[in-house]
């Protein structure tokens, strides 16, 4: 029995009524970003068209409404990643924002020359550069652990580079290129028993499987919203409340400071200290509304749905000739995203004729250019799954696949 | 045969048999050219003679079958020409790739490769805009290439 | 005459079709944001509805059309603020991130210490904290010019401070409290002559002059979308291509390399280095329409009907017993905002009072501490007008304000 | 007399003329809250006896009528009463102003003042939420205060 109905998920979402080129859309792209229910998008309008003002220090109608609904989205978010308070809840304005804050805001302060950072070699950059920024400007060293022979997080190799000179474990909780998921558990336990944080990039993991922030012990994770059907220009940052009062304030601004002079100033509470400037209102509601849908889901759900389309993309793309998938054989070890090269196709070109077969695919290096250099190829082509796909979308795929084979077949030489 | 049919022989023979290839030992002038937004690579390498006709050339690179057929067929169109010549194909090539303007005032339809030879496979190319820049990127180069010869 | 068509404008605003405990909204409160006209809640929901995918990288039909739409929203503010092109247009948050972006991008790389940070004693806290953070860390030194007697930019205070110390003047285009407008020409004149650059924080002076940043000749501008009629969530830097060229970025992760490996990066082509991560690309869509309602108005029209509606309140809170306006009396040297205290009420119950009315107004500090500390009030009560306001709207602050002025009569003590 | 109009003129007598303002010489303990969406400040500083009942009381600070006037009415309330009488002050003022709850469960609307005094003035405070951390400042202030004698 298929976990979620997807002909009723799939109405929800104004998108698939369109036709490109006369062709159905097969949006397989969720990975870069998600697709919008109807549900987030009439919640996100009906708010800016009624209840809309800026938020806190309002005394009038308008501003409360906006500041309940806007603190409701932190409420949500708590309650979605069970978080033990809203106030380790910071709204930021994506994943690549809350890492940064975390890197500068926890790493800048408290990494010293000498100290270790070990990441993977298949972060995503944004789980990569701030921490490269972070260690220039520290004196502190980056190490990674790589990726073993399945494609899987090598523990062997991070148990050998965990030593009490490492203070900050970041690692993608689902990788964006190879669909890995790194043993979290057990890398949080062994990284705090040398006295490491850990801070967990969960914007691949949170949408497709999400989490339990307390039960994980970490002690950051950071998160998109637009890749778990809400909106674009928010996000959010979790932090335990001891880290994030180890913490330091990112961007200056207003909202976030509880007195200023002139030449100085002292910080609002958390978390609105780590929340300078106008927030992004009108997409909190839509935050708040791609949650309450995922939540009508079900997470154990939409992960197993997941898990079905990725066994049954597996299963076909096997059969095709000259086909390579990067990414873990065992399917306990990875989520729904799978890369691939065809051939001496380049990934560009199969995405190019997947496009025009209705099949959206993205090409590349999917901003984890260190690890697709690691597998020897320019570029992969990426197929990600989410709560709206079927296996008609994969059965698209591989007959799209089937058309660039056969302009790239070594028969159609001249 | 149609311009589509067209483009996917000729391009996948460029792509695959790229020609000119062999770095020049005597190089009077060279440019690298990257395309940031999907990471293409193409290196333009120029042997010129006295009045700057270009002598010899290498187009070395990497990427999708757009940039380097591209590239390859690039080569081959201006290899031998004159200044003048190069400048009148480049016009035609820009031409020919801009979506604003009408490629038909440059290219025959009815007759393909009448005009440009080989290379006006890559007119398929306007029907997938994103791809122009691919198409774009030797040409960059090569006129990179040539203005540090000013 | 009047120079705006209120009425037409006003029935593209859904909010007013809202009454609040039975009475219309009087909204005054559009120096904190603006209420968002139909036409960009329509265009963002039509996009996001049928045109959604994440932007660049995308090869598929989607993604194209997404990215098409985003840079079309830079070059939308390209033309707004004239700019001689888009790449100077930085997509951002807000204003307050912009301002971050440019205190610790350029100010984190250039200020050395000794040197000098040139503010006004009025600046919003997103215009001043950023700076106290980047002149700790830099030793830089921060100095303020004040307001004179008529709460005009002290020009002679300025002209005495600025030597060639001074590396950067950083100055709100309008005060968010007392409305004045600073010489912006001459002081970018002035500081240019002393090596000094130009931030120029563009929140208020944006959305409701309007700037030609050629022109004007500054340095960097920042500007808010949410003040302009905009989404929350998306906001601009303008800067001149040779001081971007300078400025390292505040972020990093996707989007914004050239070339990355395990240990080190290298920075995207300008402007996207700046712009780390999936951006607003949902919001970039209604800052583009909200530009275009405002082009449609024209920048000289919304100007002069700001204007009118200022000399009309001000004319008639001339006659309130005991108000107190803060704010330059010379008409041409202020904007749509009148702060203002009545007798010993505090503006907390003014506003709870006025709301109870249906006139939304702010009250507080405004983000700008220390000036209200300056004008000797534990806050000030703040009225800001817009395209949509009407000589109604001020007529209903003051019907408010009578109800104030009675409960807080002195007669009523007991 | 409607709590609405009780509301205002109490509040605002208690706003102009605050009782218990002067400072303690031998304060046994003091607390400060700031309300940060606003700014409002109370000080409190408490005298108390051996059993812990409060024998004198300072309250200042700034801010709108709604906290001042919490506070000044808050002082009269509480001072004199022993620990105990306190603890059932500050837990049926609470439920007055707790939105969740029904505040006449604590208060009688028929026979304002009659139950808490003055202070049920703050009623009308329910009708404006955004206002109800003015009107419990003073009393987080006062438990701060009393929590650092334990
Ligand atoms: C694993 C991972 N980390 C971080 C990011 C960055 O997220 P965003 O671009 O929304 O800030 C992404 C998305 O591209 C991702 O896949
Ligand atoms: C003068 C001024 N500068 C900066 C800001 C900060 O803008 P935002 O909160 O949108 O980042 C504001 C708005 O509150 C402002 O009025």
């Amino acid at each position: 029995m298929p976990s979620l109905d997807t002909a009723a998920i799939r109405s929800d979402f104004p998108v698939f009524e369109r036709l490109i080129g006369g062709k159905q859309i097969h949006f397989l792209d969720s990975g870069a970003s998600s697709q919008k229910p109807s549900q987030v998008l009439d919640a996100m309008t009906e708010f800016a068209a009624h209840h809309y003002a800026n938020v806190h220090r309002g005394a009038y109608t308008l501003s409360l409404e906006a500041t309940t609904e806007f603190e409701r989205c932190r409420s949500s978010v708590a309650r979605f990643i069970g978080a033990t308070s809203p106030n380790e809840v910071v709204l930021t304005r994506g994943a690549t924002t809350a890492l940064n804050q975390i890197a500068f805001g926890w790493g800048g302060e408290h990494l010293r020359a000498g100290d270790k950072i070990l990441l993977t070699t298949f972060e995503h950059h944004a789980n990569l550069i701030p921490w490269q920024m972070v260690a220039r400007r520290t004196g502190a060293q980056l190490d990674f652990v790589p990726f073993n022979e399945d494609y899987q997080f090598d523990i062997d190799v991070f148990e050998a580079k965990l030593d009490t000179d490492v203070k900050v474990v970041a690692v993608t909780g689902m990788s964006n290129v190879l669909g890995t998921l790194p043993p979290l558990r057990q890398i949080v336990e062994q990284s705090h028993s040398v006295g490491a944080i850990v801070v967990v990039d969960g914007a691949q993991l949170v949408p497709h499987l999400g989490v339990d922030v307390t039960d994980l012990g970490a002690d950051f994770v950071a998160v998109s919203a637009h890749k778990m059907l809400g909106p674009t220009g928010i996000g959010f940052l979790w932090g335990r409340m001891d880290r994030l009062e180890e913490m330091e304030p990112f961007e200056g601004g207003g909202e976030m400071i509880a007195d200023v002079t002139l030449e100085s100033a002292t910080w609002a509470q958390i978390p609105h200290r780590f929340e300078a400037g106008t927030p992004a209102i009108i997409e909190s509601v839509g935050l708040t509304a791609a949650i309450e849908y995922l939540e009508a889901l079900g997470m154990d759900a939409v992960a197993a749905h997941d898990a079905e389309l990725t066994a049954y993309a597996l299963g076909r793309l096997a059969d095709v000739p000259d086909l390579t998938v990067y990414g873990p054989s065992d399917l306990s070890k990875r989520g729904g995203v799978i890369s691939f090269t065809l051939g001496d196709a380049h990934p560009h070109d199969l995405a190019t004729i997947l496009d025009s077969e209705g099949v959206s695919v993205r090409a590349g290096h999917h901003c984890a250019k260190p690890l697709v250099r690691a597998l020897g190829v320019p570029a992969t082509a990426r197929a990600s799954f989410y709560v709206y796909n079927t296996t008609d979308d994969v059965d698209a795929l591989l007959d799209g696949l089937s058309v660039a084979a056969d302009i790239f077949s070594p028969s159609r030489v001249v | 045969m149609s311009l589509e049919d067209l483009y996917r022989e000729v391009i996948i023979d460029h792509y695959r048999s790229p020609r000119n290839r062999e770095p020049l030992k005597h190089a009077d002038t060279r440019a690298e050219g990257v395309n940031p937004l999907c990471g293409d690579e193409v290196t333009v390498e120029l042997e010129l003679s006295e009045d700057g006709s270009i002598d010899a050339i290498s187009v070395r690179g990497q990427g999708c079958s757009i940039s380097q057929s591209s590239a390859s067929m690039m080569s081959e169109l201006v290899k031998g020409k004159s200044r003048d010549e190069i400048e009148e194909v480049v016009e035609k090539f820009r031409a020919m790739m801009d979506l604003d303007g009408d490629a038909t005032d440059v290219i025959d339809p009815e007759k393909p490769g009448s005009v440009l030879g080989d290379i006006e496979a890559l007119y398929g190319v306007r029907k997938f805009p994103v791809r122009i820049k691919c198409a774009n990127l030797p040409w960059t180069t090569l006129a990179e290439a040539l203005e540090r010869t000013n």
